[in-house]
């Protein structure tokens, strides 16, 4: 049965909640703007992270590198998208 | 009635009839020749149905043909108005119209289909694969285009164009402004097509990762072969930004949601960004594919290798990262503060460095070498120069604080038809000339080709420089009229003639294609240019398997290696060939594709929730199919491959 | 390629010489900011003259030392990978180049986003410029008087611009004065230009805005200070004044001729003034003071920009 | 059949499947690019609510946090499944992959609720470039997961008819890259949408 259950998927379950209850403290408490978006980005990218490496196995096959590329490239680019589109017509420089 | 007033042109003209006309002859005209000739199973089973990417090539090639004639007329309509003060011969709207769908037609479905045809037909055998990773999906990409493209294409005599331009800025995309179905023929049609664009990019991403020969490492691919994968880098991040875009502009349009209107919040500049952020990536998509048709040509009829061959990749890489980083130089003057202007101008600029690069490398290819100007070469060695002052005035453009008095203007469309002409369409001529005797099993005529690239180079020069100095003048871009006053008037006939000059040019080529299939020799070989890739390793036509042994290969010239330094590249024994069947699926799924594109048009829901079911349906049944291929056996493959690779071996 | 070439130089020629008649537009500038840009045009068109000239001139003794008919026949072309050396100046150089032009931009961006120079210690004419299909609409605030379709402008006094529009994205250009700027619906964009002599100039809307689109023109007239004042007394005492049924009117897509009203539209149709972006306050300014309770509720400081 | 390499786990037993893989995850990466652009819109036009009201107004944090817990628990069970499936545990692998698609059922009911809330209290597609971006960007996720739902449903027929082959090894595989990636991404809506609208 234990099996079935191998360690490293459970904690990175027990890892994913508790980064989203560490998320919910933006709620709770009264952060400032900025400590909060620290906070929410933190947790999320790690999240992201675990669930990258820990469920998807994402370095397992010969791709791995041109896997690793195309994630980081992707993540780059989106990115510059956003805080560019942001830059542009939001924050007004 | 009013039901069916929605399908009514609200702008009609004798020349729209005409045409509407034409269209139903040409229908008649196909399907009673398919009949008479009994062409129907032929045309399903070897056409509709094939997952071959080299048929899918061609597939592509046609369409892109078709529809640079189509961009082609537009285009001699457009000068033709403006040739002199106050013309009569379109009225605004027609002239709005005509514009849009130039520009729409010739980026989407003229110069995307042309690089795909080449990419197609040319990479898996440049690479000794034998075909692309997911044929099937390769089929949908191109039904998902082709049906894209024709939803377009009946627009104009269905319901009305867009006449919004192609870059089709709200809130005059907008319900407000523009009331006619056209902009949604716009969402839906580029939408349909644009998934078929993301679905190979996919697709020749992994080919290219995946299904290389032994030996080849990324560093030993031919040229053509990493701007094909770059470009389809560049596609996969673009378009799903075009996708979010059209997306919301159907919300607006279709569900009367309020992103990007002048009401509750809207924000118009929204649409230009986004519309930018996949616009710009989309000029290097255009433009990579043609370094590296280039690459190929001036190597070959200059008989030397690439010079530079690592800048050149290192240089494809940083354009397609840099590609991303730039978009705002298109809306400069849409009131940012002058940092982001600066930046966006800096990294604006910075690209011209890898695109210098690779003019120097092609000039530095071919000194030392043995030129021969072959039609392929000229459009090579006519491009640099032509594209040379594309890319200078596109860095003028990139000066922010300059922009503020080329944008809009006629400046802007001499630049972009300056890099576009010579970066696409001189490429995929180039490419067209180069590859056909693999294609087609003859060579196009040297002597009306260079014809018809006289025409077509000079034309560009005469229709596009005096825009140069008319812009500088003042005239805005897309104006259907100007007043004699503006002294406007002899420089935009100058362009008429250019583009009558093109028009002839264009005409040369058809007449071309026409002249060779009767007169051509058939006699020429599987390496007519003597070459110096793979997919000259092939037989001519080539096998719907590619190569009977898989190459071995190890240089970027893997024939050239062959032929001079005799390093063998087909070892072993022939084995039996694994091929994917053929599928009625993706023509299938691609016509209810454009059913729904047509019913969401129009506003149609009960069709439109129909089809997106049908939609559904026919991915679950992909999903249930068990279609495992079949097997080509060796005794085939030895009967097919008696006359040729034996011979070859012995002359090798 | 001699035939090109040759022919290429007689187009350039002919246009050097229609360009000698009557000087284009954007390169005869009235005012200072347009003679910034000028500058930088002609900057930019010097140095892609050496790129140009360079690449030509290269390819040009490529192609005709290289050609298969000059070699002999059993010339074989060596096999070169590259040249560290040659690569890098085929780098650096335009790296310099790329280097000098930004340096330029980034001067000349900042000076046209900012009051002429000169002018910095003058109070600017305050001019709000709103585009309808197919018009422009000029309000002189302080002035109080309005005009459709021309606008009359003192010289040597700074002048700023506030753009908006009621209807499609438009961009107000007087290629004489300066460069042109988008005016679009939810937000004010600022041009600040000046011009140094009185004079007739064409200004128009540059970005397609539909099918009144080509004759989106206006006049414009600089004169002298002192004119200038006579005019705006003389607008005052004589024309009627606006109302809003009248702009509602005006606003109605269409063509008018040239329209001179005492008062503005500023006063019952205020712009979306300041700048759109993030901020609460704007919203409510945008939509009307009456829907200001929809936000009383929301913090400001979520905006957080 | 190709070759089958038996060193490697089922779902990469062949090369097509390799391929089958690898294009998946560049897939995933023109997805990561889809929402980024929703994203880079709805940040824009975060606060420009028109009439219509804001964020902090109508977003809840009960419905949220249980999308949230749901979808988090079933990315977990299909790498429970995932890891059935290389024990070569079939039945184990179904019974897990019919939880992840329960769970993802569920998730799928709280967020029609959450629509028809929003509706009910004056925030639908068309009220304001807010509720219109929030509503496109929530939708389109929903929409992967109700597509994921069918998808899944379909390899879980075909498991059990087939057992666990390489194709069949190989969709459910990939099926829980997709499943995985749906979960990232509500991560992001999670933080960046309701907590950051809410906090």
């Amino acid at each position: 049965m234990s099996e079935l259950f191998p360690r490293k998927q459970v904690m990175g379950f027990v890892f994913s909640l508790v980064l989203t209850a560490a998320a919910l403290t933006v709620y709770f408490l009264d952060l400032s703007f900025m400590a909060a978006m620290t906070v929410l980005l933190a947790t999320a990218f790690v999240q992201a992270g675990v669930q990258l490496v820990g469920f998807m196995h994402v370095g397992e096959s010969e791709d791995r590198t041109m896997i690793y590329m195309n994630i980081f490239y992707g993540v780059a680019i989106a990115l510059f998208t956003i805080f560019g589109t942001l830059l542009i017509l939001v924050w007004d420089m | 009635m009013d039901y069916f007033d929605r399908f009514a042109i609200p702008h009609p003209s004798p020349a729209i009839y005409a045409s509407m006309v034409a269209i139903g002859l040409t229908m008649i005209a196909i399907v009673i020749g398919l009949t008479y000739f009994k062409k129907w199973g032929y045309l399903w089973s070897e056409w509709l149905t094939t997952v071959d990417h080299k048929r899918i090539g061609i597939m592509y090639l046609i369409a892109a043909l078709l529809m640079l004639f189509r961009g082609g007329v537009d285009a001699l309509m457009m000068r033709a108005q403006t040739a002199v003060p106050d013309n009569k011969l379109l009225d605004a709207q027609h002239y709005n119209e005509v514009f849009t769908t130039h520009g729409v037609v010739m980026i989407i479905f003229m110069a995307m289909p042309f690089i795909y045809a080449l990419m197609n037909f040319v990479v898996p055998l440049q690479i000794g694969a034998r075909d692309v990773a997911f044929p099937r999906l390769n089929a949908l990409s191109f039904w998902l285009f082709f049906m894209g493209a024709m939803l377009f294409n009946i627009s104009f005599v269905i319901g009305g164009s867009p006449d919004a331009g192609w870059t089709s800025y709200f809130p005059l995309a907008g319900n407000d402004f523009s009331q006619s179905v056209g902009t949604n023929y716009y969402m839906l049609s580029i939408q349909i097509a644009g998934i078929g664009t993301l679905i190979s990019g996919i697709n020749f991403i992994t080919t290219i990762f995946r299904m290389r020969a032994p030996g080849m490492k990324l560093m030993k691919m031919p040229m053509f072969t990493w701007t094909t994968l770059i470009t389809n880098a560049i596609v996969v991040f673009a378009f799903p930004v075009l996708t979010i875009a059209l997306l919301l502009g159907t919300m607006d349009r279709l569900f009367g949601a309020h992103i990007f209107s002048m009401t509750n919040g809207g924000m118009d500049m929204l649409w230009a960004n986004l519309f930018w952020v996949w616009g710009h990536p989309e000029v290097y998509i255009l433009i990579l594919p043609a370094f590296g048709i280039y690459s190929e040509v001036i190597s070959t009829f200059s008989r030397r290798n690439l010079y530079g061959y690592k800048s050149m990749v290192a240089s494809i890489v940083i354009i397609s990262f840099f590609s991303f980083l730039v978009w705002m130089h298109h809306f400069y003057t849409m009131g940012q503060g002058p940092l982001s202007n600066s930046i966006f101008s800096i990294t604006t600029m910075a690209i011209a460095i890898p695109t210098g690069i690779k003019i120097f490398n092609w000039l530095l290819t071919m000194r030392k070498g043995k030129i021969k100007f072959t039609v392929p070469m000229l459009y090579s060695v006519g491009f640099i120069p032509i594209f040379t002052i594309g890319g200078v005035t596109g860095v003028m453009l990139g000066m922010a604080s300059a922009d503020y008095q080329y944008h809009n203007t006629m400046f802007l469309v001499a630049h972009f038809h300056y890099t576009i002409i010579p970066g696409v369409v001189f490429a995929m001529l180039a490419g067209l000339t180069y590859w056909w005797p693999k294609m087609f099993g003859f060579m196009l005529s040297e002597r009306i080709g260079k014809w018809a690239f006289w025409f077509i180079a000079i034309g560009t020069n005469v229709a596009f420089f005096p825009m140069f100095f008319t812009g500088l003048d003042g005239q805005a871009r897309r104006m259907y009229t100007y007043s004699e006053a503006t002294g406007f008037g002899p420089l935009n006939m100058l362009s008429f003639v250019g583009a009558i000059g093109l028009a002839i040019g264009f005409a040369l080529i058809v007449y071309n294609i026409y002249y060779s299939v009767r007169y051509a020799s058939r006699d020429i070989g599987s390496d007519p240019w003597d070459a110096r890739t793979l997919e000259w390793a092939t037989q001519t036509p080539v096998q719907s398997y590619n190569f009977a042994r898989t190459p071995q290969v190890d240089s970027i010239e893997a024939l050239w290696d062959l032929k001079r330094n005799g390093k063998p590249v087909f070892q072993g024994e022939i084995e039996k060939i694994h091929m994917p069947n053929s599928s009625g699926m993706p023509f299938i799924m691609s016509c209810i594709f454009f059913a729904w594109g047509f019913s969401l048009i129009f506003s149609m829901w009960i069709p439109a929730i129909i089809t997106t079911i049908a939609i559904f349906a026919c991915m679950a049944h992909r999903s249930f199919e068990k279609d495992d291929g079949h097997y080509i056996s060796v005794e085939e493959i030895k009967a097919t491959e008696k006359d040729w690779e034996v011979l070859n071996d012995e002359n090798r | 390629m001699i035939k090109k070439w040759s022919f290429l130089s007689l187009v350039v020629g002919l246009f050097a010489i229609l360009a000698g008649c009557e000087p284009l537009l954007v390169l005869d500038p009235k005012g200072p900011q347009a003679e910034t840009t000028a500058n930088v045009i002609w900057i930019s068109i010097a140095t892609m003259a050496i790129v140009v000239a360079a690449v030509f001139g290269l390819m040009a003794y490529v192609v005709f030392k290289y050609r298969a008919s000059k070699q002999s026949e059993d010339y074989e072309p060596p096999h070169i990978e590259g040249n560290p050396i040659i690569e890098t100046i085929i780098v650096a150089i335009p790296v310099i180049i790329i280097i000098f032009l930004s340096i330029v931009t980034v001067k000349s961006t900042y000076e046209v986003e900012a009051t002429p120079k000169g002018y910095e210690d003058q109070k600017p004419l305050i001019v709000y410029a709103s585009s309808s299909d197919w018009k422009w609409h000029f309000s002189y605030p302080e002035e109080n008087i309005e005009t459709v379709n021309y606008l009359y402008i003192p010289t040597d006094r700074a002048l700023e611009f506030r753009l908006y529009s009621y209807g499609p994205i438009t961009s107000f250009w007087i290629p004489q004065l300066g460069g042109q700027k988008y005016a679009m619906s939810d937000m004010i964009t600022t041009l600040h230009l000046a011009a140094d002599v009185p004079g007739e100039y064409m200004g128009r809307n540059a970005n397609f805005s539909g099918k009144g689109f080509a004759e989106n023109i206006f006049h414009v007239k600089a004169m002298s200070p002192e004119e200038f004042d006579k005019w705006v007394e003389d607008v005052k005492a004589n024309a009627e004044p606006l109302t809003e049924e009248k702009f509602d009117e005006l606003l109605k897509p269409g063509h008018l001729g040239q329209l001179t009203f005492s008062g503005t539209h500023l006063g019952f149709l205020p712009p979306p003034e300041g700048h759109h972006h993030g901020s609460h306050e704007t919203n409510d300014d945008e939509h009307g003071s009456e829907h200001a309770h929809a936000h009383e509720d929301v913090d400001t400081d979520h905006s957080g920009h | 059949m190709m070759k089958i390499d038996n060193s490697l786990p089922l779902e990469y037993a062949n090369e097509q499947n390799k391929m089958n893989i690898f294009g998946f995850w560049i897939f995933i990466g023109a997805e990561v690019m889809l929402f980024a652009t929703l994203f880079a819109t709805y940040f824009t036009l975060e606060h420009r609510v028109g009439n219509g009201p804001a964020g902090a107004e109508i977003f809840e944090l009960t419905p949220v946090l249980i999308e949230t817990l749901v979808l988090l628990t079933s990315s977990f069970t299909i790498g429970l499944a995932m890891n059935a499936m290389r024990l070569g545990k079939k039945n184990a692998m179904l019974t897990f992959f019919s939880i992840t698609l329960l769970l993802g059922l569920v998730f799928l009911g709280v967020e029609i609720y959450e629509f028809t809330h929003y509706a009910s209290i004056g925030a639908g597609l068309q009220v304001s470039a807010f509720t219109g971006i929030l509503l496109t960007t929530l939708g389109t996720h929903g929409a992967h997961v109700t597509v994921g739902l069918f998808w899944g449903l379909f390899i879980i027929m075909q498991v059990k008819k087939h057992g666990l082959t390489p194709k069949t090894a190989n969709k459910s595989f990939i099926f829980s890259l997709y499943w995985h990636f749906l979960d990232i991404v509500w991560i992001f809506i999670f933080s960046f949408i309701y907590l950051k609208g809410m906090m």
